[in-house]
């Protein structure tokens, strides 16, 4: 079946499309950059351990609430002295500067800025790439029927549809995150536990004669809840897309001709309707991916992820911090972001090159 | 009655099937999640017998159906139960939310559709120009944007650095406000309209600055999608048969693009906003999270962190029917801006 | 019969991303007030730019960039003394906005797709009306603002949205529509003004169309293939009530099309266009019973003939050149196809009227008879260069 | 500002008369405690056994403080502090039962109206049906108890006049007279009686309430026959019953109860305190007006107001920009802030409430008490209450917190010492644990920082590894009320004792059968049973 669809896949990519990709990529500057930045983040996702300066978990609370370079933050603190039962309070100006060592500063706790973001990509794209997948699987299929038998059974599943759309994808979310808690899977991670990262990190030398400080996280938390929400909620955006495929193509010559051949049903929809409405679902793949990097970092936001290494819960961590340090809620926004920015970039450039005739589908945070 | 009327009447059932629809799975819901409501009530050491009471006065120990018949009448009555934690009835608290996310959402709508629609149209009809590589900019960073990202940043910035706007809350209301200049004498004396308009003033700038930046943010999404679309779908309605000829007839070039191409511009814009409502929703739940905004996005989600179910059921149904509500209108303003799709 | 319109040398290039195209290559014709003009060739010619030009309805990357349009118009000649020669005046001197005020009362258009032509969510005696509201509007007001609108901006916009009965039209414009349909030979008028588009067919929009173009009793009707997109029997009725109306109100009419049949039918005097240029004028029967270029005696020659079937039809070799600026030849651009071609064809061809009558013709035989041995070899260097030089259509 | 309430001055009034009570049912102490493979089960230590026998309940209390020291059944962390923002508008001191009196609040500046900003709004508005501090505070305004405690927490009379012991299980209070409910009926006895019974015996006032377990020990109450007096009944000498009813159970008008549904008692108030509702928006803000006809003098401020933003950062700028007069819980990377502002002050002051680690006393690794001393030697506790809390809070090293009757003033907090740690760990046998640390975020002050600073700190020690579980507090509470096998192995969490009594503390988590309670060991068992059933000083 995977084969098959692979080959689907690269056969609908004639070479009119695939010259189509390419004269778009060519020309247009915006498309470069956009894969640029997908391939940029897709790197720093894989090759973590190897990326991180520091673990992104390490704290030290003596060098807590560090500005990025190039900031200097003066912060003066109040601490209580507790003279014979009376609560005294001393003030202090601390100058607190950046240091090379952390490039983007450090949290409340002293934790490296830029190994957090660093990690949190990893998070936002498992759960991206996983989430549209999970919705692929289960929407696509409802679409494909859906379209292909018409009548009672499309009108039932759409009504289906309805109901799922009639809740805004984030409130859902939610609710069925909030309900049925926040599971998560250890996942050992392979650079780590092989010893590579170790090595490696051991070898390079930061400027300044610093050295990597080894010991990264062995397993990565994968936010098991929000991966199947996340998929529950958005699988209607493929079902209406499969949908309108399957009922544009199965009224193709071709597929009456299957049909009058005796090909079963089941036979026809994978062999001659699946093929047919994989673009779309592609492009719309792309699209996905971004609303669901969106939606994920918005419910670590509200603190409905099973995991704190992530973009949003940092967000989060960061309006405590507000008034003293910015920079902890704003560097991962950025993060989110650009990775965005990437997505969408490449999804345009999809959807400009395959025109598959979706505009404004896919469901927003 | 005409065949708008028919749609009409058949697209409100359907809406009323999406909605009962809504409350059957908000129902079985319940049953699927783990944890049960008398844990968040029971004292911290209730004993069984303690435990049974309460499930009881719960109504929780009757069978599955009586429960959600009970629950549709209560339900068609306007009654949604009792809150399992503060026992006072959910109906009067959840519709009290409802002005403050309306307020927002429309506010953020307005914000969106006043912006959106012209820049669409300028970078649409100016190509290649300053303004059009700006609003192809700007249009891009909004739907890349997460939006309580945006809100926590202006927080910081106009909140926190420059004190201009209050950081949170909504100390009085839209209606509140109005409330200041309408006051009716009643028919004996005539309706009068006072003129207290100091405190309405008061009241109005107190409401504008609290609501601007979480509009702001609700907004900018919204903006830059319908700017996108709107751009997208003027460049293909300018290169149609039918703007060369109303050209050819002499219409101003003003008529032209706001009279006929904007028009059928707008009509695919619309299905999209009516599919893109969720995400309005969605948004503003999480914008009153950051700007505590005391609307039914906020209370939604102490509800489930206290797996309040008669809370939770009655706030998602509220926003459940609205929202099948609100799809039903863009689509029937669908149909009346495109008589075609009636045969 | 009066002259209404002469256009000299008149030249519009699209300056595309693949370079510059001529479409229309310094043409000159004249229109004759009450007269039917026809414009026939292959397509891509420049036929329908040509029309377009003179409305001044070029968009970008197109622009007029040569050429005078000379209009008979007393009142703007005393106007526009600057842009006047005698009664005469030049529009491409004229300011855009008096330009624009003579679409309607002056000129006004067909197309060839009459359901793309119409905006499917307004009906046709809305778009009609709307056609005659401008007329009145601007007549209303003193000729030198000419404002059509008055004020018509995006805010009436809006507001016309929101509040359904202040509309553009008012009702008189609507009675007016009825008529004008009525005009055109609408069945019942009343009921189909408030029909929308899509519930017209083929010809009765084309019918609609034709009423919308009669709006402004325009002095001009240009026609861009009005009846390619019918079928026969409807052909015939439209070019019927083509030529009714243009008697009834000694309107002009600049018939386009590649349907030599059509213009056979219809048109007093024709104009033969080729790759941007008019290669061959003159009345219909100059034109049809003794071409003097050898595109138009293809032209004719592809024609079958009832009462004496020729044995097989001469079909044209080759297609219509690139029109590329780069691409083009120096000499005629016919050459390369011409089975008449010679040394003499090289050279650029300007416009020899033939036997001092209308009749003229962008050709080397005109003048001089045409000698089998003056025939450009196969082999020619300049045969090949202009042979291969083709692009695809522009 | 009143001088402070010095210790030994404080602990002769808050003890009582002795009484043996336990919560639910007493422990029988007979069991055996289970065996566990290493042999040191969770009997006394030696160093305790040199020590004379306590006499008074007094040093029952403190011996079994030192016991559970040295057993180390928790990671002692800190002593939570409480505070406040307040604006240079009002005369206001914070209380240390983390309580907000607003018939103290003196509005000094123009306007003669206060705003409070909670973290959270009430569940409901009946003063017997909630168990949390936020609700509290709403509710104490309007309603009051038999007994009240000043802002160190001096046990002071409030609707009693006078409280008198009668004999072993019963106590008489004496009632004020000339006090009206907010509706203009007097108080009577009958209305006292009726508030205890609704709380202890769900029959009386037909509710589940859910602070039963607060007036621990106590049966029942019935009007005395004759002058206006309440008879209070608990099983046993109940010692701290005063000290009880100083902090809890709230007087409620009998015939508006029993005359309005469940949904009206929780929307609108009916009480004898300062000061009465006006407006009330649910989840929004509850707004007070000044209670003329009140039996002392009316309260300083005429109009009070209680909202909440649940951001601390959102609140410090409510205070900074004049948008409220009090806020609760500021954060300690913004008390400069505050303090710098000339608009605004901080008002710190130690609180009742503990924060500590605990550690399940039968479940590997942890059942070895090297292993869990280990734990205590292994945390820089000092660098915790200085970075992550900015130095507002006090290190703990025993259950009970200083000021409370039956404090041991002998016991110090363990040391930081990283080697001792990893010795003891060897010893254990343990060596190469890995534990998981479940936390709630964003219930207690700093509770997430606190957590992950303390697995840090373990992770530190080469032969043990350690990691955070962040947690939703509801899900997490489930587990520890439950059976002790749900319960997760090591925790996070926080309590409060507003009875300043040490009882109050290790009965509910340090005895077996306790409701919190993750520890079982007779001797500590046995010495709260004596301690229970004795008299205190007064």
């Amino acid at each position: 079946m995977i084969r098959r669809l692979l080959d689907a896949v690269a056969g609908r990519l004639s070479p009119r499309t695939v010259q189509n990709l390419r004269s778009e990529f060519d020309t247009s500057p915006l498309t470069k950059i956009g894969v640029g930045i997908l391939v940029v983040v897709l790197v720093t996702a894989v090759f973590a351990p190897l990326l991180a300066p520091w673990n992104p978990e390490a704290q030290n609370l003596d060098r807590s609430q560090q500005p990025p370079l190039g900031f200097t933050s003066a912060e003066n603190q109040t601490t209580q002295e507790t003279v014979d039962g009376e609560v005294q309070l001393i003030e202090e100006t601390v100058q607190v500067n950046a240091t090379v060592t952390h490039p983007l500063g450090t949290d409340g706790l002293g934790r490296d800025m830029l190994s957090r973001v660093v990690y949190g990509a990893r998070t936002s794209l498992a759960v991206g790439v996983l989430g549209t997948l999970l919705a692929m699987l289960v929407g696509v299929p409802v679409g494909l029927v859906a379209g292909y038998y018409k009548g009672r059974v499309d009108d039932a599943l759409m009504r289906v549809a309805d109901v799922s759309l009639a809740f805004p994808s984030l409130v859902l979310a939610i609710a069925l995150v909030g309900l049925f808690g926040q599971a998560a899977v250890e996942v050992p991670d392979p650079l780590v536990t092989t010893g590579l990262a170790a090595a490696i990190r051991g070898i390079v030398s930061l400027p300044g004669g610093l050295t990597y400080p080894t010991g990264m996280p062995e397993t990565f938390t994968l936010p098991g809840t929000v991966i199947l929400v996340v998929g529950i909620v958005n699988w209607v955006w493929f079902a209406r897309v499969a949908r309108g495929e399957a009922l544009g193509v199965r009224d193709e010559e071709y597929v009456k001709a299957a049909r009058s051949l005796g090909g079963s049903d089941q036979f026809i929809i994978r062999r001659h309707i699946l093929p047919n409405s994989i673009t779309p679902v592609l492009v719309l793949a792309t699209i996905q991916i971004a609303a669901i990097v969106l939606l994920e970092s918005a419910l670590s936001f509200l603190g409905f992820s099973g995991t704190t290494l992530s973009w949003g819960f940092d967000i989060a961590q960061g309006r405590q911090y507000q008034t003293t340090s910015w920079w902890i809620a704003a560097m991962p926004g950025l993060a989110i972001v650009l990775t965005v920015i990437g997505i969408n970039l490449v999804g345009d450039w999809l959807r400009d090159a395959l025109d598959p005739g979706i505009e404004g589908e896919g469901g927003g945070v | 009655m005409g065949s708008f009327g028919r749609f009409l009447l058949k697209r409100s059932l359907q809406g009323v099937v999406v909605i009962l629809g809504v409350i059957s799975v908000l129902f079985a819901l319940r049953y699927v999640t783990p944890g049960s409501p008398v844990d968040f009530i029971a004292p911290l050491d209730a004993s069984d017998a303690t435990r049974r009471r309460i499930a009881e006065s719960l109504g929780l120990n009757q069978p599955f159906y009586v429960q959600y018949g009970d629950y549709v009448v209560s339900l068609l009555q306007g009654e949604m139960g009792y809150s399992y934690r503060s026992r006072t009835a959910v109906a009067p608290r959840v519709f009290a939310k409802l002005p403050a996310t309306l307020e927002l959402a429309v506010a953020a709508t307005v914000v969106a559709v006043i912006l959106s629609i012209p820049l669409g149209v300028i970078s649409a009809t100016r190509r290649h120009t300053g303004p059009d590589y700006a609003a192809t900019v700007f249009s891009f960073l909004g739907i890349s944007t997460p939006n309580f990202w945006l809100g926590v940043m202006l927080v910081i910035l106009f909140a926190v650095q420059f004190g201009v706007f209050p950081t949170s809350g909504r100390p009085v209301g839209l209606l509140d406000a109005l409330g200041h200049l309408v006051v009716i004498a009643g028919p004996e004396r005539g309706w009068a309209l006072p003129l207290n308009v100091g405190p309405f003033l008061a009241a109005m700038q107190n409401w504008l600055l609290h609501v601007t930046l979480p509009a702001i943010t609700l907004g900018t999404y919204f903006t830059a999608l319908i700017t996108r679309l709107t751009r997208s779908g003027m460049l293909d309605e300018l290169g149609q048969g039918y703007v060369q000829a109303a050209r050819a007839k002499g219409l101003p070039t003003t008529l032209v693009r706001y009279r006929h191409a904007l028009r059928n511009t707008l009509i695919p814009v619309i299905t999209v906003v009516g599919l893109q409502l969720g995400t309005l929703i969605g948004g503003a739940v999480i914008t009153e999270a950051v700007f505590d905004w005391p609307g039914l996005g906020s209370l939604i989600i102490d509800a489930i962190n206290n797996r309040d179910w008669p809370l939770i059921q009655g706030s998602l149904v509220v926003i459940g029917a609205g929202f099948v509500v609100v799809n039903v209108v863009v689509d029937a303003l669908y149909v009346r801006l495109n008589p075609r799709v009636l045969e | 019969m009066r002259d209404l319109l002469r256009v000299e040398g008149l030249s519009t290039r699209f300056f595309t991303g693949e370079g510059q195209v001529n479409a229309v290559e310094s043409v000159d014709f004249t229109v004759r007030r009450g007269e039917i003009l026809g414009i026939v060739g292959e397509s891509g010619s420049g036929k329908s730019v040509t029309a377009l030009s003179l409305l001044d309805l070029v968009e970008s990357p197109g622009e007029v960039t040569a050429g005078q349009l000379w209009l008979r118009d007393a009142d703007l000649a005393d106007e526009f003394p600057e842009a006047a020669d005698g009664s005469f005046v030049d529009l491409r001197e004229l300011p855009e906005r008096v330009r624009r005020s003579l679409r309607g009362p002056t000129f006004s258009m067909i197309f060839q797709d009459p359901m793309s032509s119409f905006n499917p969510s307004l009906t046709v005696g809305e778009q009609i009306a709307e056609a005659v509201e401008v007329q009145r509007r601007a007549n209303a007001n003193p000729r030198s603002t000419r404002s059509r609108t008055e004020g018509y901006g995006l805010g009436s916009y809006v507001v016309d949205g929101l509040l359904p009965n202040r509309d553009y039209t008012g009702e008189e414009s609507h009675d007016r529509a009825v008529e004008l349909l009525e005009r055109v030979g609408i069945p019942d008028p009343e009921k189909r003004v408030d029909e929308y588009p899509h519930e017209f067919s083929g010809g009765m929009l084309q019918r609609a169309m034709i009423a919308q173009a009669l709006a402004g009793e325009p002095d001009l009707l240009v026609a861009d293939e009005p009846t390619t997109a019918l079928d026969v029997t409807i052909q015939a009725q439209i070019l019927e009530l083509l030529r009714d109306i243009q008697a009834d109100r000694e309107m002009s009419i600049l018939l386009i099309t590649h349907d030599l049949g059509v213009i056979a039918r219809m048109c007093d005097r024709v104009a033969v266009m080729y790759a941007g240029q008019i290669v061959e004028r003159g009345t219909l029967e100059d034109v049809f019973d003794d071409p003097v270029h050898p595109y138009t005696e293809g032209l004719i020659g592809s024609i079958p003939d009832l009462d004496d079937p020729a044995p097989r039809l001469q079909p044209i070799e080759g297609n219509v050149p690139s029109l590329l600026d780069d691409e083009m030849p120096r000499g005629c651009y016919f050459a390369d196809r011409c089975p008449k071609a010679m040394a003499a064809c090289l050279e650029p061809q300007a416009e020899r009227s033939v036997g001092g009558k209308e009749h003229a013709a962008r050709c080397v035989l005109v003048d001089s008879e045409y000698d089998e041995r003056d025939a450009l070899s196969e082999d020619h260097p300049e045969h090949d260069a202009v042979a291969d030089g083709r692009g695809d259509d522009a | 500002m009143s001088r402070d309430v010095d210790r030994r001055e404080f602990l002769t009034l808050a003890g009582t008369a002795a009484g043996a009570a336990t919560l639910a049912g007493c422990s029988g102490g007979n069991e055996t405690a289970t065996e566990t493979n290493d042999g040191s089960t969770a009997t006394d230590t030696e160093a305790s056994e040199e020590l004379p026998e306590p006499e008074t309940r007094e040093e029952h209390l403190q011996r079994t403080n030192r016991l559970v020291h040295d057993d180390a059944p928790w990671i002692f962390l800190n002593r939570q502090y409480s505070v406040y923002g307040k604006s240079a508008d009002i005369e206001w001191e914070a209380r240390r039962d983390e309580r907000i009196d607003g018939y103290a609040i003196e509005p000094t500046g123009s306007k003669s109206s206060v705003t409070i900003t909670q973290s959270k709004m009430d569940t409901g508005l009946d003063p017997h049906d909630h168990r949390e501090t936020t609700t509290d505070n709403i509710v104490t305004q309007a309603y009051e108890g038999l007994l009240e405690r000043d802002r160190e927490g001096k046990v002071i009379n409030q609707l009693a006049t006078g409280y008198e012991r009668l004999e072993a299980g019963q106590v008489r209070f004496e009632l004020r007279s000339g006090v009206s409910f907010h509706s203009g009926d007097s108080l009577t006895k009958e209305d006292v009686a009726f508030s205890i019974n609704r709380i202890v015996d769900p029959e009386a006032g037909d509710l589940e309430s859910s602070q039963s377990d607060q007036l621990a020990g106590v049966t029942g109450a019935e009007p005395a026959d004759g002058d206006s007096a309440v008879i209070v009944s608990s099983d046993g000498i109940n010692p701290v019953v005063f000290a009880l009813f100083a902090t809890y159970c709230d007087i409620v008008n009998k015939s508006w109860i029993e005359s309005n549904d469940t949904a009206y008692i929780n929307s609108n108030m009916e009480g004898t305190g300062p000061f009465m509702l006006d407006t009330y928006e649910q989840d929004v803000q509850v707004v007070f007006e000044s209670y003329d006809d009140y039996y002392m003098d009316a309260a300083p401020a005429d109009q009070l107001t209680i909202q909440s933003a649940s951001e601390p950062s959102t609140r410090v700028n409510q205070l900074l920009n004049d948008e409220t007069d009090i806020i609760v819980n500021v954060p300690p990377q913004n008390i400069s802030q505050i303090q710098n502002a000339d608009n605004a002050s901080i008002s710190a002051v130690p609180s009742t409430r503990i924060i500590y680690n605990a550690m399940i006393y039968n479940r590997e690794p942890f059942d070895s008490v090297e292993f869990r001393q280990a734990m205590n030697h292994a945390v820089d506790l000092e660098s915790i209450v200085s970075n992550v809390l900015g130095s507002f809070g006090d290190q703990t090293g025993q259950p009970t917190l200083e000021g409370f009757t039956g404090y041991n003033p002998d016991l110090d907090p363990y040391p930081y010492d990283t080697d001792e740690a990893e010795r003891l760990v060897e010893e254990s046998g343990y060596a190469g644990a890995e534990i998981e640390l479940h936390t709630p975020s964003g219930r207690y002050l700093k509770d997430l920082e606190i957590s992950q600073a303390v697995v840090s700190y373990i992770d530190e020690l080469e032969n043990v590894s350690a990691s955070v579980k962040q947690r939703d507090f509801g899900t997490l509470v489930d587990e520890l009320v439950g059976d002790l096998e749900a319960s997760p192995s090591f925790y996070l969490i926080g309590w409060g004792n507003a009875a300043f009594d040490a009882s109050q503390t290790i009965i509910p988590l340090l005895t077996t059968g306790g409701a919190l309670t993750s520890y079982n060991n007779d001797r500590v068992d046995e010495l709260m049973d004596q301690a229970q059933s004795m008299g205190g000083e007064s």
